[in-house]
């Protein structure tokens, strides 16, 4: 493969970072569009060609034919591509270099990342249009790929640690692109310190995994990871199975990235950036840099069962939680977001189940239609005068009917809409938008998972499915059907986004629809398609797909059916009798509120954390380094300094007979204390 | 034998108790008499112990000379006897005791003395028989001991010079008698011939 | 029985006492004869030269020697202490040359009284029997009462002189007193001797009264705590070119009579003194710091500050070893060094209403007199033991004695002290440096400018010019006692 | 020639005449001129210790010694009363607590 | 170059003193003799930092012994002039010289009263901290170490702000009542070994018992030079108050003597002591870490928050070192070449607002993004540099510290990844309310962008910053060696623990 070819699909995103950030004000804003945009689109293009040759073409498969089977597996190094650049952090047993790392896990990566990201600039172009400050914005999202693209062509740990903190303070600074908005900042904030309470989690991982596997390498530290078993690490109080406590601990690191249960505050939070953003970013790509951090350590969470079963439990109750706040949300892209979290929780639940591969899938093709509804939603809000509050849309799908379609489109693939014909006969394939297949592929392999975590799982995957089609068709509704609630200035306004936005989604309205079509075999198919298409690059479990595939029938058709609910219920509830939600939100005015406001999740946090923090804080400085280091002791010294020098400043009191008093004690003194030292006293 | 005891007694009891009169009354004059006093006694405790020469001077020097500068002075200054301020004895117990304790300590080593051996054999400067002690004195004070006879001049002479500088004073008004000046003064200084024009006048 | 009077070259070892005795006795003819106005500048001058021919003749006088029937002794330490005495002198005279006649010094009386006190303190420092120790202590006490009490007209001077010289009476007593007991409990006045009779047996209670009572006597002479009291009020109360006289020459003479009589005298019964010069040591660091930090006259600080600087110099003589006395003898030189520097400093600073006394008239003379700013600052700094100022070097010396001697408590006190004390010389410095100035100052004669400078110069470059040969010259000292 | 008096007796008569000149120094607060003569009870003090050591240890250097101190005590003397007198001149008081201006 | 070579340390310890010269002998106070002044002083600091890297390019870093070696009498047979450089002190010697320039430039405009005095000051500095690292005698290091409290006294002291006189005394008292009873230490040692010279230091070994006392006396002074928590209290006052040049040399340079005495002395001369007191040592650097970022998080001030910072970032290397591992060590080293540029450059960019505003109140600010997106983007850098963002030199000494720790005690490296969080909390809500939000007061509508003179003090330290995060490998190579020969000389140390244990007890 060529290495050139590699390095120019990571570095030309930094190129253009370059070139629009720094030289920005001298080239105008136009150049950086386009200069970002059309090194964008290069680089998208020659990762397609990667992953195209890599999965195609290159690459004999004989390797990862023998890795995984049900759980017990030898080591056996991914096929893959490694580009040197120079070296990093190599000191002292520590041997760090950067590196290019490609294998099927990350060309899937890359296409996604570079297809999304230059969808995205191209998008922005017109978004973006009326933006004072677009040449940073396109340098943001330039350096934004950029540091996805590290992570994912990691080869160790650091380096996935160096892309995982940079999309950490890309997503940041676009968070906070528009800083006059004290909203922006404060999610911007937000979104970093949460995202680093994960990295907490993920450095500590990293450290351990350097005291037991020795290496940060990637393939080196999985060849050591076998010998692992049974071998303890104390951590803390106690001594700990190692490879749990390593597992554990990075994945802390993926929950803060991909948003997930405890950690997901920030990323509806974090809509307070530009639509494009949200697009790229907290839908795509970065979000997911969790799920492909999981992948990508599959050898490592392999070896523990017990972190393995903790991720399909976060997983799993994440994408319940989320679902539900979704159903209550009024900003349309805080839906969206939820629904991101959602979704994510699925890919967690396929990769604590062993299906690494299903997990995979539902990010590649999530990443088309979630990327599709959110720069969608930035073309109704963008029509819509910048409003994003549902509840003052409505009926607006004559004025934007391509937006509308698109929209349509994006949700048919989130809910996973799709004819399961395969059922009826073995030789038809099933059809329907990508997330039909992603989806479908996860609920499955929890039910053939046979665990109890699995049926767990399962069952908060079927109703999060429910809710999840509740709320995208509510979302729908409320925004594209029925009565307009809008202004009627804002109303008459409303247009049709121009082209430049608008092609974008056509691209990705394509992925949505035959992404998991296409790749629904090499990604969850039979098993030895899978782990030719691997490669080595995740753990395959042969077994667990092959269970999938043989679920009974009902297990089959229980997302459709979910589905179909949802979307009734929500016709129903926003097409037929409008006044119902709002008859229920009153009734259970509790839950309602409990929903609503994300289950008090901010609200408990500032008062565990955030308050705590300052107060301790204040309380550390006032009355720590003021009060008692400053006031008392060394205020205490001085204070007895000054005593002391009053006492002896009175002792000279200016009297001869004082000083020879003084004089007298002084030789009584001598005279006592060298008689009874010299012992002739006693 | 006893009488050389008994007068040692005599003399360092009136000693003592013209010290105490010394710090203890109220006019200056007294004091200065009971100085001479306890000089005198000192003298001769001196005498008793066989330093004729220096219970002489005692007497002679410091009764005759130094004592009347004392009364001098005291006679001169003219101070007022009468007051007596606040707080005299605020510190006087401290000092009763830390000096009680000293005189205890001093009175201790009194006791404790004895004359070693080598102490007594080492003698630099033996009492010869037969010498008296003023010659055995003018022996050794303009030979061996000539640095330090000298040395004390030069403290006399400081002693002068400070008594000088301090209290002398030329009083601008007063006149004083220049014999130099007087004897200097030459025909020149005194009369100046002026040879007057007539009906000029000068 | 016989005299060392038999030739004049057999007194060569005390050549410079003689010269300084009759060079006093020619001054004070001249002096009495000559015009009042003109002639004194001119004795001044003499006295300033004959002080420093005298240091030139002990510095590079040959001859070393037991003279007067062992009353006076020459030798290395001898001589090293000398010449710090005579520069010590010469530098206060050279300082009073132009402001004499502002603090009504402008006598010929004050050289003459000068040079008898300095041939005082080389007689101490010469001292080699307990007649001729007091002897010299008392020639250079009353020539110091006298000065003291020179600016008769002045309440707080005459006041100074009668604290002064009723104290040291005192001391003069306690001493005579320890003096006594040390004869009679020896038999011996001359310090070797008492040192060989000391040593033949166990010390007698006698002797143990006596040496406090003799360190008691010298300790006032140093002014070591508790036996200072008279120095801050002396200090303050006498005219400043005073003040750099006693604070300078006399504290060295009396340490070097303090260094001798230890170390000579009562070298067998070390541990006794010992823990007196430690108890002075510690007492002196701690209290001087203390107080000094509540003063707000300038010469009060000083006069703190040289108490708390004997007691350093006393952590050295602590150690009872070569290398605490060696120590000793190149603090008093750097100590000699700065107070001079300091008073030419601090005389260097007159305004139109007289010279500067409270410690706030020095605000903000970084901006109006930068020169004069700059070393006191240094002095200060030095003073502190900041390195690589002469200061750090001679606390290095004498701190290392004590370490070598294991006197940890000793050592740790004392820098501890010397923390506290860097307190008020900072506040010296911050006024000049940090406050905004408030008085203005008319020129500085150039004699002192010099001063300044050469004190400067000294303490900035001891390190790398003076520290390697002073310790080579102080070790030679050190080594002559032992 | 060994004195029949005990050197013990000699010793302390000093003793207590030393004792009483410091007191007379410290206790006294009427005039200054007091301290001066109780400087030279503790010389007399002194003195006697020396003529009852050189008594006893037949030996004059006591003698000398004694000697030299009466002399420097005369100086000291005219000294401190100069100083005195001049200090009574700007004042206008010999008064111990008069003795004042200085302290801290 | 013969000359040269042999004695490199001295040009470059020696030649700021040259400056100082030169400085002194300009006549007059007008506008152009302060200019003169200045050219000579920026001249002198670039001269020696060209110098310095002369020195650099010369080290041969795979040699662990001293390199550059002078070894003179000097006082008595007791000090001696002694210089020489090993992997871990050369680089403190170029950090110093690269800071100076800077700081002379910083001080261009802001400065202008007494400017002859500040500009000796600096030099003296910079003579007596360049000093401090290239020497070889125990007794020239205090010197060295010691005498920069005179210049920096007066630098916080005349130039400072509003509280400047509490907090110039504040750092005297701190540091100089730590270090005396250092030199009491010192002069143990000699007394123990006979020499000050620290390569035969390096090989004597002292008894546990002197260790003990050894160790805690060396502990008094580096506690406070670094600081650790709890005596950094005299910290936050002396940068806040300092002038901003002050305030760079103190967190970059004078900051560092600490770690670098521990590295020098503590660790190889005391190993058995170091070794009884490394947990004590890792709770102060935990708590430092967790305690001072909380407090850090609610300061109002600019300068204190970052000086807090700085506490919390020296938390790091104090821990690293007493890992006494390989990895902590040079994680150490680094962290403290890092946060030298690091802090150095937010104390500078402290101070292009400051000479703008005059204020350091957080609250005076916000928004300046608008006026000012070059200083925002340098800001920002250093910011994530101060966050530990990878890719910045921050990033590297603090991963390396933690995984150094890690190897000894997870408790330790758990309480310190805190820091992770929190620096982000308050560095992030720093940026946000100076920089962020809307340009609202009147007072900074007008505000300049940065002048080219600061874009040559910022630019550089840019460079440096992200140059080192991505290749750290001149900064370790230069180390390594040197690093290994200490541990190693740790390691062989240990032998008698548990005999000071029993001391102890």
């Amino acid at each position: 493969m060529n290495q050139t070819l590699l390095q120019l699909i990571v570095f030309l995103p930094l190129l253009g970072a370059l070139i629009a950030g720094l030289l920005g004000r001298s080239i105008g804003h136009r150049s950086s569009e386009i200069v970002t945009s059309s090194l964008l689109v290069l680089s998208a293009l020659f990762s397609w060609i990667v992953f195209l040759q890599w999965t195609m073409g290159g690459g004999d498969a004989g390797h990862g034919a023998e890795a995984g089977h049900g759980g017990e597996h030898a080591f056996v190094a991914a096929e893959s591509v490694k580009v040197e650049l120079f070296r990093w952090i190599s000191t002292a047993g520590l041997d760090l270099h950067w590196m290019i790392r490609v294998d099927t896990l990350t060309a899937v990566m890359l296409v996604v990342v570079t297809t999304v990201s230059s969808l995205v600039h191209i998008y922005s172009i017109g978004y973006m249009h009326e933006d004072p400050h677009r040449s940073r914005f396109f340098a943001y999202l330039s350096l934004f790929t950029f540091a996805m693209l590290m992570l994912v062509t990691a080869n160790n740990f650091l380096q996935m640690f160096f892309g995982w903190e940079g999309v950490g303070v890309a997503s940041y600074l676009l968070i906070g692109f528009w800083y006059k908005k004290p909203s922006a900042n404060a999610a911007a904030m937000k979104a970093f310190i949460v995202n680093r309470v994960g990295d907490f989690g993920f450095a500590l991982g990293i450290f351990a995994a350097f005291l037991m596997l020795g290496s940060l390498d990637f393939d080196t530290a999985f060849s050591h990871v076998a010998g692992m078993e049974g071998k303890t690490i104390s951590f803390l109080w106690a001594n700990w199975d190692a490879m749990t406590v390593i597992c554990l601990l990075l994945f802390l690191g993926a929950m803060g990235k991909s948003a997930q249960f405890l950690l997901h505050t920030w990323l509806p939070d974090a809509m307070e950036g530009p639509t494009p953003v949200s697009a790229l970013i907290h839908a795509a790509t970065m979000v997911t840099a969790g799920v492909f951090m999981v992948a990508r350590l599959s050898p490592m969470f392999e070896a523990s069962e017990t972190a393995m079963t903790v991720v399909v439990y976060v997983g799993a109750i994440t994408a319940f939680f989320a679902a539900t706040v979704g159903l209550v949300q009024n900003d349309i892209k805080r839906v969206i977001a939820y629904s991101t979290c959602s979704q994510l929780g699925y890919m967690f639940v396929a990769l604590g189940l062993g299906a690494y591969s299903a997990g995979i899938f539902h990010l590649f093709t999530h990443a088309f239609f979630k990327a599709l509804l959110f720069l969608g939603a930035g073309s109704v809000i963008h029509a819509m005068h910048h409003e994003q509050d549902m509840r003052k849309m409505g009926g607006i799908k004559d004025k934007v009917p391509l937006t509308y379609w698109m929209m349509m489109i994006g949700t048919l693939a989130l809910t996973g809409v799709g004819l399961p014909l395969n059922l009826l006969f073995d030789a038809l394939p099933n059809l329907g938008f990508a997330g039909f297949y992603s989806k479908d592929s996860i609920i499955e392999a929890a039910y053939g998972a046979h665990t109890a975590a699995g049926g767990f799982a399962f069952w908060a995957l079927v109703v999060a499915a429910l809710f999840t089609s509740f709320y995208s068709w509510r979302l729908v509704h409320l925004t594209f059907h029925g009565e307009t609630r809008a202004s009627k200035e804002t109303f008459d306004h409303a247009h049709e986004s121009p082209m430049v936005m608008l092609v974008p989604l056509f691209v990705l309205a394509a992925g949505a629809v035959f992404a998991g079509y296409i790749w629904y075999d090499s990604f969850f198919g039979h098993a030895e398609h899978v782990e030719h298409f691997f490669k080595g690059a995740v753990v395959v479990d042969a077994q667990l797909i092959d269970d999938a595939h043989h679920v009974p029938v009902w297990v089959k058709l229980s997302a459709t059916f979910a589905m179909i609910i949802g979307f009734l219920a929500a016709w129903y509830f926003y097409i037929v009798k409008p006044d119902v939600p709002k008859t229920l939100a009153k009734e259970h005015s509790g839950l309602y509120a409990f929903l609503l406001n994300k289950w008090y999740f901010d609200e408990l946090y500032d008062f565990l954390f955030v308050r705590p923090a300052k107060w301790i804080g204040t309380a550390l400085w006032r009355g720590f380094d003021d009060w008692l280091i400053d006031g008392m002791i060394v205020g205490g010294i001085a204070q007895r300094v000054r005593d002391i020098t009053t006492q002896v400043v009175r002792l000279q009191s200016g009297y001869l007979y004082h000083y020879a008093l003084a004089m007298l004690i002084g030789v009584a003194a001598l005279i006592t204390w060298a008689i009874a030292a010299g012992g002739l006293l006693g | 034998m006893t009488l050389e005891i008994a007068f040692f007694y005599l003399f360092a009891a009136t000693a003592i108790v013209s010290a105490v009169m010394v710090i203890s009354s109220r006019n200056p004059v007294h004091s200065v008499m009971f100085l001479i006093l306890a000089f005198v006694n000192g003298a001769g405790i001196f005498m008793l112990a066989g330093a004729e020469f220096l219970a002489l001077l005692l007497i002679v020097v410091y009764v005759g000379a130094v004592m009347v500068l004392f009364l001098f002075v005291v006679m001169m200054l003219d101070v007022d006897f009468a007051q007596l301020r606040q707080g005299f004895l605020q510190y006087a117990p401290i000092g009763a005791m830390v000096g009680g304790i000293l005189l205890v300590e001093l009175i201790m080593v009194a006791g404790s003395f004895l004359i070693t051996p080598e102490v007594a054999g080492s003698s630099v400067l033996p009492l010869v028989e037969g010498v008296s002690n003023t010659e055995a004195l003018g022996l050794v004070l303009y030979t061996r001991y000539v640095y330090l006879f000298e040395a004390a001049g030069l403290i006399l002479l400081v002693a002068m010079i400070g008594a000088i500088v301090l209290t002398l004073r030329h009083k601008p008004h007063a006149k004083r008698q220049d014999i130099a000046a007087q004897v200097g003064r030459k025909r020149e200084d005194a009369v100046e011939v002026v040879s007057v024009e007539s009906g000029k006048g000068i | 029985m016989v005299s060392d009077l038999t030739s004049f070259v057999a007194l060569a070892p005390a050549y410079p006492e003689l010269l300084l005795a009759v060079g006093a006795i020619i001054l004070l003819m001249m002096g009495v004869f000559s015009d009042a106005k003109s002639g004194n500048t001119t004795i001044v001058g003499v006295a300033i030269g004959l002080l420093a021919v005298t240091a030139v003749l002990v510095a590079f006088q040959s001859e070393d020697g037991v003279l007067f029937n062992g009353a006076f002794i020459q030798d290395g330490f001898a001589r090293y202490m000398k010449v710090l005495v005579l520069i010590g002198s010469a530098a206060a005279l050279v300082l009073s040359v132009s402001t004499a006649s502002d603090h009504n010094l402008n006598k010929f009386e004050y050289p003459v009284l000068v040079i008898l006190a300095s041939l005082g303190m080389l007689m101490m420092i010469s001292a080699n029997d307990l007649m001729s120790l007091y002897i010299g202590l008392e020639l250079q006490s009353l020539s110091l009462y006298v000065i003291a009490a020179f600016k008769r007209d002045s309440g707080r001077a005459t006041e100074a002189g009668l604290k002064y010289f009723v104290l040291g009476a005192l001391s003069s007593g306690m001493l005579l007193y320890g003096a006594s007991m040390v004869y009679g409990f020896t038999g011996q006045t001359q310090i070797d001797e008492i040192a060989k009779v000391i040593s033949l047996g166990d010390p007698s209670l006698g002797l143990i009264v006596g040496l406090v009572f003799l360190l008691a006597g010298l300790a006032f002479k140093i002014s070591a705590v508790p036996f200072h009291m008279w120095t801050p009020d002396v200090y303050e109360g006498v005219p400043t070119p005073v003040t750099a006289f006693f604070a300078s020459a006399p504290k060295v003479a009396a340490m070097a009579l303090f260094i001798r009589i230890v170390f000579d005298t009562f070298e067998p019964i070390a541990k006794d003194w010992q823990q007196i010069v430690i108890f002075l040591s510690l007492a002196s660091m701690v209290l001087a710091a203390f107080a000094a930090i509540g003063q707000k006259k300038l010469k009060r600080l000083i006069a703190y500050s040289s108490i708390g600087h004997v007691g350093f110099a006393l952590v050295g003589l602590s150690a009872g070893s070569q290398t605490g006395v060696e120590g000793v003898a190149i603090y008093m030189a750097i100590y000699l060094v700065m107070t001079i520097g300091l008073f030419a400093c601090i005389l260097a600073l007159r305004t139109d209403q007289g010279y500067v006394e409270d410690i706030s008239d020095l605000a903000g003379i970084a901006q109006t007199r930068p020169f004069v700013a700059a070393g006191i600052a240094l002095i200060m700094f030095s003073l502190i033991g900041l390195p690589p100022l002469a200061g750090f070097f001679a606390k290095w010396e004498v701190f290392l004695a004590a370490i070598e001697a294991q006197l940890f408590v000793l050592a740790v006190v004392g820098v501890l002290a010397s923390a506290v004390s860097a307190f008020y010389y900072l506040r010296v410095i911050r006024t000049m440096y940090f406050d905004e100035p408030n008085h203005q100052f008319i020129n500085t004669p150039n004699e002192l400018n010099v001063v300044i400078a050469l004190s400067g110069f000294l303490i900035v470059a001891y390190a790398v010019v003076v520290a390697g040969p002073l310790k080579d010259i102080a070790g030679v000292a050190a080594g002559s006692l032992f | 020639m060994i004195p029949v008096i005990p050197l013990g007796h000699f010793l302390t008569v000093a003793a207590v005449l030393f004792t009483l000149g410091v007191f007379g120094i410290f206790l006294n607060r009427k005039n200054v001129i007091i301290i001066l003569m109780s400087v030279e009870l503790i010389l007399l003090a002194v003195n006697i210790n020396f003529i009852g050591f050189s008594a006893h240890l037949q030996d004059l250097a006591g003698q000398v010694f004694a000697l030299l101190i009466l002399t420097v005590a005369a100086a000291e003397a005219a000294i401190g009363l100069a100083i005195l007198v001049v200090f009574f001149r700007n004042k206008g008081s010999i008064a111990v607590d008069d003795v004042n201006v200085m302290k801290g | 170059m013969n000359i040269i070579n042999n004695n490199i340390l001295t040009i470059l310890t020696f030649l700021p003193l040259v400056g100082v010269f030169f400085v002194l002998i300009v006549p007059g106070s007008d506008a152009l003799a302060k200019n003169n002044m200045r050219y000579i002083a920026l001249a002198t600091t670039t001269v020696t930092f060209v110098f310095s890297l002369v020195m650099w390019s010369m080290f041969d870093a795979t040699n662990v012994d001293f390199q550059f070696v002078q070894n003179h009498q000097w006082i008595g047979d007791v000090i001696g002039y002694r210089m020489g450089v090993d992997g871990i002190s050369i680089l403190f010697i170029v950090l110093t010289a690269m800071l100076m320039p800077l700081c002379v430039l910083a001080s261009w405009d802001s400065i202008d009263k007494r400017v002859k005095e500040y500009l000796i000051a600096f030099l003296l500095l910079e003579f007596l901290m360049i000093g401090v690292f290239a020497t070889l005698d125990l007794a020239l290091f205090y010197i060295f170490f010691e005498g920069g409290l005179i210049p920096m006294f007066l630098i916080i002291g005349i130039w400072g702000g509003k509280n400047r006189i509490q907090a110039s005394y504040k750092f005297f008292f701190y540091t100089f009542a730590g270090s005396v009873l250092m030199l009491l230490a010192i002069m143990a040692m000699y007394w123990q070994a006979g020499t000050l010279d620290i390569q035969q230091l390096l090989k004597f070994k002292f008894s546990p018992e002197a260790q003990f006392w050894l160790w805690i006396a060396f502990f008094a002074s580096f506690a406070v030079k670094m600081p650790m928590w709890p005596f950094h209290r005299w910290l936050p006052e002396a940068h806040v108050e300092a002038p901003t040049a002050g305030s760079v040399i103190l967190a970059a340079i004078l900051l560092k003597m600490g770690g670098y005495g521990f590295l020098r002395f503590s660790l190889p001369m005391f190993p058995d002591a170091s070794a009884y007191f490394a947990d004590f040592v890792f709770v102060l650097s935990v708590v430092a870490i967790i305690a001072t970022s909380l407090v850090a998080l609610v300061q109002d001030d600019i300068k204190k928050l970052i000086a807090y910072s700085s506490v919390a970032h020296m938390g790091y290397v104090t821990m690293g070192i007493f890992a006494g591992n390989a990895l902590g060590i040079q994680g150490a080293i680094f962290q403290m070449i890092s946060h030298g540029i690091v802090s150095g450059a937010l104390f500078l960019s402290v101070g292009v607002i400051y000479d703008r505003m005059h204020t350091r109140e957080i609250s005076a600010y916000g928004g300046l993004v608008e006026r000012m997106p070059k200083y925002a983007f340098a800001f920002m850098i250093f910011t994530m540099a101060n966050v530990g963002l990878p890719g910045t030199s921050g990033f590297v000494g603090e991963f390396l510290v933690l995984v150094g720790v890690f190897q000894v005690n997870t408790w330790v490296a758990f309480g310190a990844t805190f820091g992770v969080i929190f620096s982000a909390c308050y560095a992030l809500w720093l940026y946000r309310r100076v920089i962020f939000g809307a340009l609202e007061k009147d007072t900074l509508k007008s505000i300049l962008d940065m002048s080219p003179r600061e874009m040559v003090i910022i630019v550089p330290l840019i460079v440096l910053t992200i140059f080192f995060g991505f290749y750290p490998a001149p900064i370790l190579d230069a180390t390594a060696a040197s690093v290994e020969a200490l541990v190693s000389h740790y390691q062989a140390g240990l032998t008698q623990v548990g005999a000071l244990v029993e001391v102890a007890h």
